[in-house]
């Protein structure tokens, strides 16, 4: 250890370096910018500059005509129909699944035989293609030969067939019922990842306070789960709410138009009648209202991040 | 406030046997310190009485009554987490009160209790404050303060104050132990430091790898320690030990032969052992001072000026090292040369499986 | 741990568990049984739960009849060169956020997370005359570079969120050691954060496996759709083989389960805890 | 050789996805292979399962107006739409009159807008009556020519517990409502669009009863369940094909299934007959099927004319009709050996593809069926038939009238 | 191996300052040790020498060149983090080659200089495990190993020991200064732990609010504060420090007017004070003892038995609290009445600005 050999220090290396870790960050960032520049920004764009215009493919027209895709909108019943549908469809599945979710995540959490297995097993509809799960949804809902008819007969619950995607009472909450067993998992999935995250010593200290599981859970683990809860039903409320493939491949915004949402109703009149104009008005007004959802659970976390810390 | 009994106590983690059958009394008002080794079971066995594990075998007596099934917080007890586990989201007022309110308190009883405890604890400034927004010396008072409120029959603490540092844990351990006897409370606190087991406790249960090595007062663990293990791991620093060769051993004294020629007999029930045998003498370091004449010689190692105290090294050469402790400034220089001597009363002497020898002529040390 | 439990909980909690099975594997597992009939039994009055008589056939229609291996070739090239670059890309763009002092990161994350909230429907459009100017349709780059986009956010953000659990102590121990910027991030972040890594790679190839709407509108040669648009295509004009979708469903969801089993504890892993325990 | 490759005009041809024992790929390249003139490619656009995304391909495509695709197939809703915009070119040189009377006449009337045709029949399909030959043998004898004898037989048959359902069509909020919708009121003499297409007649008596009529099987005769108004074609076809209904409206499709013994419980027992019509009406039957286009920007007319004139050829056309069983457009060929022995159900279609009815021509059709869709559903839904037809008519109106 | 200057160094976050100039010169082979309060800026300063703080003013020069704007890996420093910082995916060979790797050195001289290293710290049989599998100890040994196979010029370490407990912080204290000798390094050493400070340094650096104290040899600092911030920080148990008026002052001394009509003089030069005027008199607690007679007399309110040591806090009353070690294992009983003496050349005297009083005839304690 004496020998003083050439100390690695003496290697000179001063602009380059100092260059580059100024600019590092950035060009790090680079990649992603691109890609999603070019992939959402430029659509994005495009989409807000069409939305002033009258274009469409079949008329050949592409005029700016200010805010008259707007104004149109606003008195336009089928827009204001579809975005009802699709706030009540954000908003019940969401909770629903923020609560099956929360169920899944506070059993999975506990330690038993098996456990593993569940898990991996309750991923599952998660992983399957939302295509698979709506043909599948269509076929287990089928009024006439789909199984959960058959066993809720068997089972004594309903005394005739019901018609889940026929009739306007039932086919909005049977699409709701598909989308919250495919994305519940996820839900649970970040659910389970945050109650990870309260230490077990407060669980131990509020046993301790004489607390039982449901007051364990109601004013320990829940309040302390809130910021996870609020960014995975964020998350989740914001997915929902352009909930797409399973009404189009389900219902296609039927019957009589009660499960029309949004991105049905976008994609109608985008891409059947090609209007892009008012389309990417449409479009531009579901932009604009998740960023209102967006801005409600924001305020919300941030009250909880200030309060938890 | 009321005593605890524990009786053969078990604790298998599957086929692991972590705990292996605690007998101990604990009596009312007592502060028992369990100390011990990292990984030794302390923790283990303190969460068996809180009822955070389950008992495996054995009987826990709280108050006279058995208490292995009975549910945490129905056992009349209060625990200190070595991390606090406070309560992030509440403020320290509703981590205080928290116990009360899960138990029916009315708020405006409980809000008094709370604030009776604060002032205990210095603390009543702080009751709107959230746990984020206090320092460590804070956070641990609150974690007290929480305890305090429920009225326990006995304090549980686990390592509580091993997340502060040095000069505010000296702080913290006289604050416990004058809440100890304001409140009249029996204690029973966790630590792997010594020097906090020595300072706060009336009664220190020394384990190791889930059993009790001894169990006493401090001052009678660090006169008399029944074994090796106790005798290294109280005191500090810790009790040099050597080992040497037996000349001669009866019931009256065993006498070392030391290498130079000379030898120590000290005042043990030698009776067990035969010269030529090997045998373990101990000795604290403040009992060696350097002398004009005495059993050991050697240089001076490493020096440590404290202050207040100078801890010498010395090299014994063949035989080993001694700790010095000396008083105040000590001005011996680095590889000064140094005969020591010791009164032999003092020293300990330890058989092959690390018994201590029974001492003679009790004669208390200065 | 285990034994502590009162026998009431654990029988609660036993329940609860079969409860999750039966809700999400019953249906697959339908699924599963429903590949194995033939369609004539699928529409009978009462259901069969056991394939009787038990046929292969759909599977063979599946492979033979409809070339099912094309497509699911075509999406393994897909998803695995998708998660590959969401990963490259997203672990860059995390480490520079969560590592380098750049002023209103928040800010940029984000950004990157709102673009992910543009309705996707109305992407498609622009991005297909794009795509189609460039020569790209029907070609795997069109949509590799279309699910790297989608799947970037939530992989940035996740990676993100780890990369702020490792020590910078680690970070620092390694520039004194002499590493760079890329250095740092290859040798000791990333073989770091490989639990994350997993979870987030799962993401981006689960997006990338289901993804069915760009898929449509970029590709028409069957030797560049992806499995979802294959299996939409197994409907003829009106024709829906229910056999042979559900013989394919299996085919595509098998793999993903066998999958997500194995990854099963990194995946939780991967989105809580930073690696390093001291 | 390369030479002459060189010399050959190159041209493309773009066409939703259709299967068989051969694809159009195949086509194009035993075409490629007869002559040296012309070099056809092919491009796949997705199967018709998905026409939204076949349209909005095809239109994006021939908006560029850069000439490719220089031939195309259409389905004959667009027909019209895409003569409108310019696109398709007028054939009415390369095809005389003469030559059009090679083909059905409500295919040829379907290909022509304004005056003009801008399209050629390539292969068809309509709508039309499958019934349970041997049920009908038993109440009646031969297939019912009108809704009302359709209604009586169905209800003895359900009452006779013979089947569960009298009648099965598609009710579902999709194109194939209007196809339904078109079925029954054209049969009793009524018609969505006015002649010019410029106005709804949708809610006229006659439009007001055919729905009406439609919403009476699910809710007075209860001969159809209320499941139709979810279903389209497949849904629709399983119960039938499980032997649970006795008659059913749909497609050609489903004749080779309801046939085939491994999928359906009633093999052998199957007929197809023209949809009924109200009393002093006349059978009427939705057409379907695809028909072929030559962009009007195509800068290889002549070679495009070759090859269009080629597909839809007697000879090419029994090719299709053989390899992917999808019927001609030339009455001549369902009198044609090989494909009688080949696919023997086609001939018996000939009757049904004689009545067959386009649906509304309007270049606005797009926006005109989307609307329909969600009146007619809220009509037979709601059963204030009336009323809603009358909403959707005033709307239908400003799309078509402005 | 090198020396390294520090010229008016200054840190700023922002608007505030967190190192407000620091001057400090490290001989070669100098253990030099920061020390001071949480929030000083000693980790601040510490990583200003190693480059991962960027120096908003002055100038760090190292072995006589500037550095300020030298890469971190180019300084010739090395540097132990508090949580050791190993890479857990690595071997600790790997973790302890990694620097060489990637500064391009062959794999054979690599190993070479590993299996050196190890065999220094004695983990030539752990080189293939991976940091989790490795005790406190010995990772702590691995972190110094991969510091050492750099051989470093200057050694850094943040408060290295913290995370390990008592015994195992004692015995890697003694580790760390052989391995001084056998290095023969330069090592600057961060820690809030003043008994570290004074055992290991042979120079003190005592920060506080950014700036430097008081630099010099243990000793000199505790003998000597330069005012009552360092006076209380060095010296455990610490300091006692009693505001007393000052009843008469003058160059050659000061005398404090004890409530009880005596006084206490110390040879301090007091020409700065008046009469009525409060100074601070400091005393450490192994100065004071029982005796016959003294300036103190109060009541033994909390005794603590360290065994070799006993510690006694002592009530004087309206005066305050005063401290006092006694050697070995007093006898004094709680509440017993004792009176305490002071030899007035070892006392302490403060003015209003917490600055020390310069002594008079200095008498060296024993
Ligand atoms: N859940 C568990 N499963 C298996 N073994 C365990 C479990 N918890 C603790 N142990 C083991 O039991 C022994 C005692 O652990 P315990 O936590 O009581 O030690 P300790 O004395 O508190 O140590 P420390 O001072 O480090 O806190 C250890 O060897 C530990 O590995
Ligand atoms: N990145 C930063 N931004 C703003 N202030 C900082 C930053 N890092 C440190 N500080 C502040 O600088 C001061 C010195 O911090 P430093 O970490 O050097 O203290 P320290 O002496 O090492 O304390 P400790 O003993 O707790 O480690 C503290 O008041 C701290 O709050
Ligand atoms: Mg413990
Ligand atoms: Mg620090």
């Amino acid at each position: 250890m004496t020998d003083i050999a050439v100390l690695p220090g003496e290697r000179p290396k001063p602009a380059a370096r100092a260059l580059s870790s100024a600019l590092g960050p950035w060009l790090l960032l680079v990649p992603a910018f691109v890609s999603l520049a070019s992939v959402s920004f430029y659509p994005i764009l495009n989409g807000l500059w069409l939305s002033l215009t009258n274009t469409s493919l079949i008329t050949q027209e592409s005029d700016f005509v200010g805010f008259r895709n707007y104004a149109e909108l606003w008195a336009d019943p089928q827009f204001w129909n579809a975005w009802g549908h699709t706030i009540w469809f954000t908003f019940a599945s969401t909770a629903l699944e923020t609560l099956i979710g929360l169920a899944m995540a506070l059993i999975l959490y506990e330690g038993f035989t098996g456990r593993g297995f569940v898990r991996a097993a309750m991923l599952v509809p998660w992983a399957m293609p939302t295509v698979v799960t709506s043909k599948m949804f269509g076929w287990l809902f089928d009024g006439q030969h789909g199984i959960v008819n058959w066993l809720l007969l068997e089972f004594g619950v309903i005394d005739q067939k019901v018609n889940w995607y026929g009739s306007p009472d039932t086919a909005l909450t049977t699409i709701i019922v598909a989308d919250v067993w495919k994305t519940a998992p996820f839900m649970a999935l970040l659910l389970l990842a945050g109650l990870q995250t309260v230490p077990k010593s407060l669980v131990e200290a509020a046993r301790m306070d004489g607390a039982k599981a449901w007051t364990v859970f109601w004013h320990i683990r829940l309040p302390l789960l809130m910021p996870t809860l609020l960014i995975a039903g964020l998350f989740r409320a914001l997915d929902a709410f352009r909930i797409f493939d399973l009404v189009y491949v389900l219902t296609g915004g039927g019957p009589a138009d009660s499960t029309e949402t949004l991105s049905t109703l976008s994609y109608k009149v985008l891409f059947s009648t090609l209007s892009f104009g008012y389309g990417s008005a449409v479009s531009t007004a579901m932009f604009v209202t998740e960023g209102l959802i967006a801005l409600v659970f924001c305020l919300f976390l941030v009250r909880q991040i200030r309060r938890a810390g | 406030m009321a005593g605890l009994t524990l009786r053969g106590l078990r604790k298998n983690y599957g086929a692991v046997e972590v705990i292996k059958g605690i007998d101990l009394d604990v009596a009312d008002r007592d502060f028992v310190v369990f100390v011990g080794p990292s990984g030794c079971g302390k923790s283990t066995l303190l969460r068996m009485i809180a009822g955070l594990e389950k008992i495996t075998a054995g009987d826990l007596v709280i108050d006279g009554q058995r208490a292995n099934e009975v549910d945490p917080s129905d056992r009349g007890l209060a625990m200190v987490f070595q991390s606090y586990a406070l309560y992030p989201h509440m403020t320290v007022a509703e981590n205080m009160g928290f116990a009360l309110k899960i138990g029916g308190m009315a708020a405006a009883e409980r809000a008094a209790k709370v604030k009776a405890a604060a002032d205990v604890l210095q603390l009543a400034h702080l009751l709107d404050r959230r746990p984020k927004e206090l320092s460590g010396g804070q956070r641990q008072r609150v974690a007290i303060g929480r305890a305090i409120v429920r009225n326990p029959k006995v304090f549980l603490f686990d390592e509580p104050l091993s997340n502060l540092d040095a000069a505010l844990r000296v702080n913290m351990r006289l604050e416990l132990m004058r809440l100890h006897q304001q409140l009249k409370a029996t204690m029973i606190y966790v630590t792997h430091d010594q020097t906090e087991a020595m300072t706060m406790a009336n009664k220190i249960v020394v384990l190791n790898g889930g059993h009790i090595e001894q169990v006493g007062s401090p001052m009678e663990l660090y006169r008399n320690p029944a074994n090796s293990f106790v005798a290294t791991f109280i005191g500090s620093p810790k009790m040099n030990m050597l080992d040497l060769p037996v000349e001669a051993a009866d019931r009256q004294g065993l006498r070392f032969a030391l290498g130079n020629g000379r030898g120590l007999t000290v005042p043990v029930d030698g009776s067990g052992l035969r010269p030529g045998e090997t045998a373990r003498l101990g000795i604290r370091p403040e009992h060696l001072k350097p002398a004009a004449a005495g059993p050991f010689t050697g240089e001076a190692a490493i020096i440590e000026h404290l202050g207040g105290l100078t801890i010498l090294h010395v090299d014994l050469g063949r035989a080993g090292m001694l700790v010095v402790q000396a008083e105040g400034d000590d001005r011996t220089g680095l590889g000064a040369r140094l005969v020591l001597d010791v009164d032999p009363a003092l020293c300990h002497v330890f058989d092959a499986t690390g018994r201590a020898l029974r001492r003679v002529a009790v004669r208390e040390a200065a | 741990m285990k034994s502590d439990r009162p026998l009431v909980q654990s029988l609660a909690l036993y329940v609860g568990a079969v409860l999750i099975l039966f809700w999400s594997a019953a249906p697959f597992l339908w699924q599963f049984s429903t590949s194995f009939q033939l369609d004539r039994e699928l529409t009978a009055a009462t259901p069969r739960l056991w394939p009787d008589p038990f046929t292969l056939e759909h599977y063979y229609n599946a492979f033979v009849g409809k070339q099912l291996h094309r497509y699911v070739w075509n999406s393994l090239v897909v998803s695995l060169a998708t998660t590959a670059l969401c990963l490259l890309v997203g672990s860059l763009a995390a480490f520079s956020l969560s590592r380098l002092d750049i002023k209103g990161r928040f800010g940029i994350l984000v950004v990157i997370l709102s673009v992910s909230m543009f309705p996707q429907i109305a992407i498609v459009g622009p991005l297909y005359l794009v795509a189609s100017n460039l020569g790209l349709l029907d070609t795997y780059t069109a949509l590799v570079i279309t699910y790297l986009a989608l799947g970037l956010p939530l992989v940035t953000w996740v990676l993100f969120g780890y990369f702020e659990t490792l020590p910078r102590e680690i970070d620092e121990a390694a520039r004194m050691d002499g590493v760079g910027l890329l250095g740092l991030l290859f040798r000791v972040i990333l073989p770091m954060s490989l639990p994350s890594l997993v979870t987030t790679g799962l993401l981006a190839f689960i997006t990338a496996w289901n993804e069915f709407l760009f898929a449509l509108a970029f590709t028409s040669d069957i030797n560049r759709q992806t499995i979802p648009v294959g299996i939409a295509n197994f409907t003829n004009q009106y024709y829906v083989p229910w056999g042979d979708i559900a013989a394919a469903s299996a085919v595509v969801t098998v793999p993903l389960i066998i999958l997500v089993l194995f990854f099963q504890r990194h995946i939780i892993e991967g989105l809580t805890q930073g690696g390093v325990k001291e | 050789r390369r030479v002459r490759a060189q010399e050959r005009a190159e041209i493309s041809f773009a066409s939703a996805a259709f299967f068989g024992s051969e694809t159009f790929g195949d086509l194009a390249k035993a075409y490629n292979e007869a002559q040296d003139r012309v070099k056809v490619t092919y491009i796949n656009l997705p199967p018709p399962s998905s026409s939204t995304e076949v349209y909005q391909g095809l239109v994006q495509q021939l908006a560029r107006r850069t000439g490719t695709p220089d031939v195309f197939s259409q389905d004959v809703i667009w027909i019209a739409g895409f003569a409108a915009a310019g696109w398709a070119l007028p054939l009415d040189e390369y095809f005389p009159a003469d030559k059009r009377g090679d083909y059905f006449p409500g295919t040829i009337a379907a290909c022509t807008y304004g005056g003009k045709l801008t399209a050629l029949p390539w292969f068809l399909d309509t709508g039309m009556l499958y019934y349970r030959k041997d049920l009908v043998d038993k109440h009646g004898g031969k297939a019912p020519t009108t809704w009302d004898e359709l209604t009586e037989m169905a209800s003895a048959a359900q009452k006779a517990k013979e089947v569960e359902f009298g009648y099965v069509w598609q009710g579902k909020q999709a194109e194939v409502l209007i196809c339904d919708a078109v079925e029954v009121i054209g049969s009793n003499k009524g018609a969505i669009l006015s002649p010019d297409g410029k106005s709804c007649t949708i809610n006229s008596p006659e439009g007001v009863a055919a729905i009406q009529f439609l919403h009476d099987t699910i809710n007075k005769t209860k001969i159809s369940p209320k499941d139709v108004l979810s279903w389209d074609e497949e849904p629709s076809r399983q119960p039938f094909t499980a032997g649970q209904s006795m008659f059913m409206r749909n497609w050609s499709y489903a004749y080779p299934i309801s046939q085939d013994a491994k999928v359906s419980q009633i093999a052998g027992k199957v007929g197809v007959a023209p949809l009924p019509a109200f009393a002093g009406g006349k059978s009427s039957a939705c057409l379907g099927g695809y028909q072929l286009g030559v962009n009007a920007n195509s800068k290889k007319r002549e070679a495009a004319i070759d090859f269009l004139t080629w597909l839809s050829s007697a000879e090419t056309q029994r090719r299709i009709a053989i390899n992917f069983g999808l019927g001609p457009t030339r009455p001549a060929l369902y009198k044609d050996q090989k494909i009688a022995s080949e696919n023997p159900f086609m001939a018996g279609l000939e009757p049904v593809f004689s009545g067959a009815t386009p649906r509304p021509v309007t270049p606005d059709y797009a926006k005109v069926t989307l609307a329909l869709q969600s009146g007619l559903s809220k009509a037979l839904l709601s059963g204030e038939v009336k009323k809603e037809l009358d909403a959707v008519a005033d709307r239908v109106n400003t799309i078509v009238g402005g």
